[in-house]
């Protein structure tokens, strides 16, 4: 199981670091289905089976898909990726990974400070989540209810909308 | 009798305030009527109660008249009430007597000007608040009389107010006066902080039970009522507003600059003449101011031109002799003179505004010249009241009141022989100074046309003044002998001079400045010219003319540095801390917003270090 | 209950007269005289009814439960003090309802609603003993005046409502966090949560913190005073609010801070306030001096009028720490004839920019031979604003002079040069705008008669303050006796 | 015996990364995918909290986050839409109008 959550760990950060050096927006997006899955892995050796799953079938399936959709709708051509390319200067990253590595130290001192009791591997089936769920979890139940429909809702707005009647909108509504 | 002498203050008072409300709209006859009316009533009745205060005299020698608690606050409860005694008796009939013959004479002297009941309304009060200083129980009331007249004084200054000199006239007379006002303010709290009364009677008791004789406190109290009697009655230093306040109808300089009013800070020392008995320097200080300011003011009146100029002078100096006669503590003589002044210098005044308004209000005196044909009867009173100001032996009241007074500081313990020789010297130059008025005035060569000539309501005043001018010298014995009911007698010692001595060497003095005035302004004019305009003469000329640079002294020390320090101040210094608060804010504004650079990347960044910051924070701290 | 209705009727008074006006701006006009004139004439019965009693004590309370469980509680009543105050309040409110009657034309259903709210929140302060409902008061007259100022106001007068805003808002705001201190410091005493004043008093805590919450107190009173330094507000707001504004401001509003000290800082903090008892009375001083001399410099009429409160209000502040029956009787009798005259100043000031449309002095000038009625009773109250004897505020400011020179000699000789340099700004005063020559050739109506009435009333109040003050002094020297015991030392 | 430190490093690491992302590029598309691995990461370590204390509420919340990520992606992504649409670029330093 070590080696399981070693090896899916190792994957998922290879591909998140090559996802953010892709300069095409597909092939980062197949390197972010791979950390994604390699999370859900993850989640299976932490004993949550119904979260992996789900982690594949929302997560890597439909937002992913939602992602490709919108990318070749925009249908970014060659000079959007030399452009991404010149900006893949090492430069660009310096400050960057400065400030990250800066708040991973200090969440890893904190870790390492706190002190994490080990704990046994038991596995909490979507039984539990369930009841957890529609028990105590209700009303966030119904909140992400409603916040899925004002998503919903958003999303078809802005998409149909004409273009030219935004811009004048936007002219003198600014 | 003696209970109708609330009506003495209220009468005048009622009147002003009619006057004020309803004047405009009546008819100048009236306002005449009521406005001489109302002095009238109360001057009569003032004869009719000092002829029952004279016949049955109350008991103690005063009578008071309580009309009602003015203020109570616990142990301090002055009152509105009234005091007469034969002090307060003296100066009441004078002050009502002379004002009423000046209200006679203004009802013709002001005919035909637009602020006419105005006018009256304004003197009618200055009547209601003098008699109230005068009779006043207590010193907060007395306050109260003494700001009204000084209130009065102001607006009849300034009564021509669409000239601006004369407001500023007016202003500089109630400010200069005011000054005098804040030390005597003081003095009141002091007094009732240490005696915890200011009724006079009582005060004077307190203080004489309480303090030892030079202590401080009576020292500070008394010198403090001194700087509000200098203020208003125009000595050294704070003299420089009276010659200004000639600026006012010549009916008010009669009555306020000359007869009545300047000579309440001598009332205020005869009044209080106890706390200067404890007070010996003080006591020494008022002589010596009066001394000064006799000698200083004489000076100034030789050089001026303007002729009520000359006059105020000459008031500033014979009140500077009420203040040494009050210095050496000849109390009695210093309310004597102020009687005989009050008659002459008033009739002066009279006959000055006959003149000035025969000639078209001109007021200097070089433009003047041989009136003493045109204008006979001015001419005459004006001698009266001359001689009598430069004290002409033996017929004058001014030589008798003067004399007393110059005897008093030969022969007092509290006299010394350079005080003597000081109202010596003023005794010349009174002489001097009036009698070149008189021959540049009178004789001569006419240079001015005379275009009106007086009527009988304003000469019928001036006689009676001339001949009380005359008279009320031959009253010396019994007005001593009733002074002495409310005031300390002389205590004889000092230098022990003889009388005849004294009132040879004045008589002979009185004659140097009529012989040189005569020599130089009507013998030969030419030497009094060369004189002046000799370099010693012209540095002295304008030194004097200019009031011994007082004003030009005044100004650089305390006027400019308040008006600019409040014109630079105008928009408040304070103002900019807060204003300058609003600016930093704004500034502040400005930088913070450098920082919306409107880039996603830029605010994440923050986002990232805040967080960091934070977390950072937690793990510290 | 009558004390309710005190507040009640402006504002029940204030609503109808905005309803009104949707039909007839005169008949909201009535409606606010007639309220005004109502609680005129309650505060006045109620005062002549108990005058013989003496004013020993609290009377006439209302008392219902609010919030009980805080303590909080709709509670008010009055001493000899508040009712003064009171009658000072609706007799200037009756005045600034009738100075308005032709001035306003605006939005005069919605001023007029103002008006009355302001009213009701200053009887608010004078009459509440609860400290929640105080501070409740206290707001309540902010508000609608900071809107006052804002909507009919002068050329400057966004800004000068924002100042006024900004200003007493982060005051009071420092007042609830005392008031919160004191009220948790009284819990922790005696585990009884409460907001009552009587309940507050001699509250126990440690003299670093009682002089904290003093200070808190005081600085909240202070800016509202106004102490020097905390004034700047005050000048523009004076100018550039309607005249009934200005009349309120200096008339009752500045009347709130005095009142606050004299009712909270010295009784609740006896040892903090005698400790800073020389500092406010330098402050008091150093306010008339500096107020007089700002007020000279000015050349606009209104600023010179809001400069010289700066002035007088430094004696009610140096008589109220003074500390003794004289001087606390001055500072009372001070608070009411400034109420009056400088009221009176700005209801003069406001008819004649009624008439010439400027305020500026150098374009004035000779208006007396226009209108004399005018300018002859801008000279009565320019007199009585320097202390003339025989006016009201001459009495005040001589008690309090006189109180105060039993504490410091040197401070009272000070503020006596304060009084003669009001006569610098006074005389000025008159003589720039009502004297000299009438170069600019205005030819003006002279008082009309609803102004001559507003004019005559205040003259006579101060004739009568100034000769017999005896029934102000009467009605408050119980409670200046209270406060005299309270001070340490005694 | 569970991987519960090495969990949440990599939750950090992920976590870490994905700000990175968000820093570094300039593309909004690949800033909204750094996002979803942010969202992710603080995914993870609520599942890795659930698991520790053996207590479903970790995956609730997961749940809830998928929810809101779902729900912000697709308005997200219709804002990219609409923004290319009008200026033809999603480089996030040339939409800069919000400049104060």
């Amino acid at each position: 199981m070590t080696i399981v959550f070693y090896v899916s760990s190792a994957v998922a950060i290879a591909a998140t670091v090559l996802m953010l050096t892709r300069v095409r927006a597909v092939h980062a997006l197949l390197y972010l289905i791979v950390s994604l899955l390699a999370v859900a892995v993850i989640f299976y050796v932490l004993g949550a089976p119904f979260v992996a799953a789900l982690e594949l079938i929302i997560y890597a399936g439909a937002i992913m898909v939602l992602f490709v959709f919108v990318v070749m709708l925009l249908n970014l051509g060659e000079e959007t990726v030399r452009a991404e390319r010149a900006l893949l200067a090492p430069s660009m990253w310096i400050g960057p990974s400065v400030l990250a590595a800066i708040l991973l130290a200090e969440f890893i001192w904190m870790l390492a400070r706190g002190g994490v009791p080990p704990a046994q591997a038991v596995s909490i089936g979507p039984v539990e989540v369930g009841i957890s769920l529609f028990g105590p979890y209700l009303i966030g139940v119904e909140l992400t209810s409603m916040l899925l429909l004002g998503g919903l809702v958003g999303a078809y707005h802005l998409g149909s909308r004409k273009a030219p009647h935004t811009e004048v909108t936007h002219a003198t509504h600014p | 009798m003696l209970d109708l002498l609330w009506l003495v203050p209220a009468i005048p008072f009622a009147s002003a305030f009619v006057l004020a409300v309803f004047g405009p709209r009546m008819r100048s006859k009236a306002v005449a009527v009521l406005g001489a009316g109302a002095i009238a009533v109360p001057a009569v009745l003032m004869l009719l109660i000092a002829a029952a205060f004279v016949s049955a005299p109350p008991a103690g020698g005063a009578y008071t008249q309580v009309l009602w608690t003015w203020i109570g606050v616990g142990s301090f409860r002055p009152a509105i009430a009234f005091y007469l005694d034969a002090l307060s008796l003296v100066m009441v009939v004078v002050v009502t007597f002379v004002s009423f013959l000046i209200h006679v004479y203004s009802t013709e002297f002001m005919r035909g000007d637009e602020g006419y009941s105005r006018f009256f309304a304004y003197m009618n009060l200055f009547v209601a608040s003098m008699v109230t200083l005068l009779l006043a129980d207590n010193l907060l009331l007395l306050y109260l009389g003494w700001e009204g007249v000084g209130l009065c004084s102001y607006l009849l200054i300034g009564f021509w107010y669409q000239d601006p000199v004369n407001g500023l006239a007016g202003r500089k007379a109630f400010i200069v006066t005011r000054v005098g006002d804040t030390a005597m303010a003081v003095g009141l709290f002091l007094l009732f902080h240490s005696l915890g009364t200011l009724r006079i009677q009582d005060l004077l008791h307190t203080a004489s039970d309480q303090w030892q004789i030079g202590s401080p406190y009576a020292v500070a109290a008394a010198a403090l009522l001194l700087g509000g009697a200098v203020g208003k009655s125009a000595q050294l230093p704070l003299q420089t507003w009276l010659p200004d306040a000639m600026a006012g109808p010549t009916p008010t300089s009669a009555l306020i600059h000359a007869a009545t009013m300047v000579t309440a800070g001598v009332y205020l020392i005869a009044r209080t003449h106890g706390l200067y008995e404890l007070a010996p320097q003080v006591q020494l200080a008022v002589a010596v101011t009066g001394a000064a300011t006799l000698l200083m003011a004489g000076c100034s009146a030789l050089t001026q031109n303007d002729i009520k100029r000359v006059l105020a002078y000459s008031t500033i100096s014979q009140i500077g002799y009420m203040f040494f006669a009050l210095g050496v503590g000849a109390w009695g003589a210093a309310i004597f003179h102020f009687m005989t002044h009050a008659f002459f210098k008033a009739l002066l005044f009279l006959a000055a505004g006959v003149v000035i308004e025969a000639l078209h209000h001109e007021h200097n005196i070089f433009r003047m010249g041989g009136l003493r044909k045109e204008l006979p009867a001015a001419f005459w009173t004006f001698l009266i009241g001359g001689c009598a100001l430069a004290g002409l032996p033996l017929i004058t009241a001014g030589y008798y009141s003067k004399d007393l007074i110059l005897w008093s500081a030969a022969n007092s313990t509290a006299g010394t022989a350079g005080l003597w020789v000081a109202g010596i010297a003023g005794v010349v130059l009174t002489s001097l100074y009036t009698f070149r008025l008189i021959f540049v005035v009178f004789f001569g060569q006419p240079a001015t046309p005379v275009s009106h000539r007086p009527g009988p309501a304003m000469m019928i005043p001036a006689f009676v003044l001339a001949f009380l001018s005359i008279t009320a010298g031959f009253a010396t014995t019994p007005f001593a002998a009733f002074m002495a009911k409310a005031l300390p007698e002389l205590h004889e010692g000092g230098m022990g001079m003889s009388e005849v001595i004294n009132s040879t060497v004045a008589g002979l003095a009185f004659l140097a400045g009529l012989l040189v005035a005569w020599y130089a302004y009507l013998s030969n004019p030419a030497l009094g010219r060369a004189a002046a305009t000799s370099r010693v003469g012209r540095v002295l000329h304008r030194f004097w003319f200019s009031d011994w640079g007082m004003d030009w002294f005044y100004d650089r020390l305390f006027v400019w540095p308040v008006v600019w320090s409040a014109k630079a101040n105008k928009a408040d210094i304070v103002d900019s801390i807060y204003t300058g608060l609003t600016r930093l804010a704004a500034l502040c504004h400005r930088y913070f917003s450098l920082t919306e650079t409107g880039r996603l990347r830029w605010y994440a960044a923050w986002i990232a270090g805040g967080s960091a910051f934070a977390v950072a924070i937690a793990m510290f701290l | 209950m009558m004390l309710a209705c005190l507040i009640l009727i402006p504002l029940a008074a204030g609503v109808l007269a905005w309803a009104a006006a949707r039909w007839s701006v005169t008949a909201a006009r009535w409606i606010a005289l007639l309220a005004m004139l109502a609680d005129f004439t309650l505060a006045l019965s109620l005062w002549i009814s108990h005058y013989h009693a003496g004013f020993a004590t609290w009377y006439a309370e209302t008392d219902w439960a609010w919030i009980p469980q805080l303590g909080i509680r709709f509670h008010l009543a009055v001493d000899g003090l508040s009712l003064l105050l009171l009658m000072l309040t609706f007799f200037l409110g009756t005045i600034s309802v009738l100075v308005s009657w032709r001035e306003i034309t605006e939005a005069a259903g919605f001023f007029h609603l103002n008006l009355l709210w302001i009213l009701a929140g200053i009887a608010g302060v004078f009459l509440a003993v609860n400290l929640f409902l105080f501070y409740f008061a206290w707001e309540l007259m902010l508000v609608p005046m900071y809107f006052l100022i804002a909507v009919w106001g002068h050329e400057n007068r966004t800004y000068a409502a924002v100042k006024f805003f900004i200003f007493t808002q982060l005051s009071g705001l420092l007042m609830l966090v005392a008031i919160l201190a004191l009220f948790f410091l009284h819990h922790h005493a005696t585990g009884v949560y409460s907001f009552e004043y009587q309940d507050l008093l001699g509250t126990a805590m440690s003299p670093g913190t009682e002089m904290w919450i003093m200070l808190g107190f005081f600085v909240a009173f202070a800016v509202k005073l106004p102490v020097v330094v905390l004034h700047t507000w005050l000048p523009d707001a004076h100018t550039e609010a309607p005249t009934a504004g200005s009349v309120i401001l200096a008339g009752l509003l500045l009347k709130t801070g005095a009142y606050g000290m004299l009712r909270f800082v010295l009784p609740l903090f006896p040892h903090a306030a005698s400790v800073f008892a020389p500092i406010a009375m330098a402050l008091g001083v150093a306010g008339i001096l500096y107020g007089a001399l700002l007020a000279f410099g000015q050349t606009d009429l209104k600023r010179l009028v809001a400069y010289t409160s700066v002035s007088h209000l430094g004696f009610v502040l140096l008589g109220i720490f003074a500390w003794n029956s004289l001087a606390l009787q001055g500072a009372v009798m001070t608070m009411i004839c400034h109420g009056i005259s400088t009221g009176a100043l700005f209801v003069l000031v406001g008819a004649l920019h009624e008439r010439i449309h400027t305020r500026e002095m150098d374009h004035m000038g000779g208006i007396w031979s226009t209108a004399p009625r005018l300018s002859g009773a801008a000279l009565f109250f320019a007199l009585a604003s320097l202390g003339l004897p025989g006016l009201g505020d001459f009495v005040g400011e001589f008690l309090v002079l006189l109180g105060a020179y039993q504490k410091s000699i040197v401070l009272t000789s000070l503020a006596a040069i304060g009084i003669l340099f009001a006569t610098f700004y006074a005389l000025r005063l008159v003589q720039r705008a009502f004297q000299g020559p009438n170069t600019r050739d205005w030819h003006i109506p002279d008082l009309v008669p609803r102004e001559g009435l507003v004019i005559g009333l205040m003259i006579a109040a101060l004739l009568w303050l100034g000769l017999y003050p005896r029934p102000i002094l009467d009605t408050f020297q119980q409670a200046a006796a209270r406060l005299e015991q309270l001070a340490p030392g005694k | 015996m569970l991987p519960i430190r090495e969990s949440f490093i990599l939750a950090g690491i992920l976590f870490t990364l994905g700000v990175i992302g968000v820093l570094a590029r300039r593309n909004l598309v690949f800033i909204l995918m750094s996002i979803e691995v942010m969202l992710n990461a603080a995914g993870l370590a609520f599942v890795v909290a659930g698991a520790q204390w053996r207590q479903p509420d970790g995956q609730v919340v997961f749940l809830f986050i998928l929810a809101m990520a779902a729900a912000e992606l697709s308005v997200g992504l219709a804002l990219v839409l609409e923004l290319y649409r009008q200026y033809k670029t999603l480089d996030t330093d040339v939409l800069s109008r919000m400049r104060g």
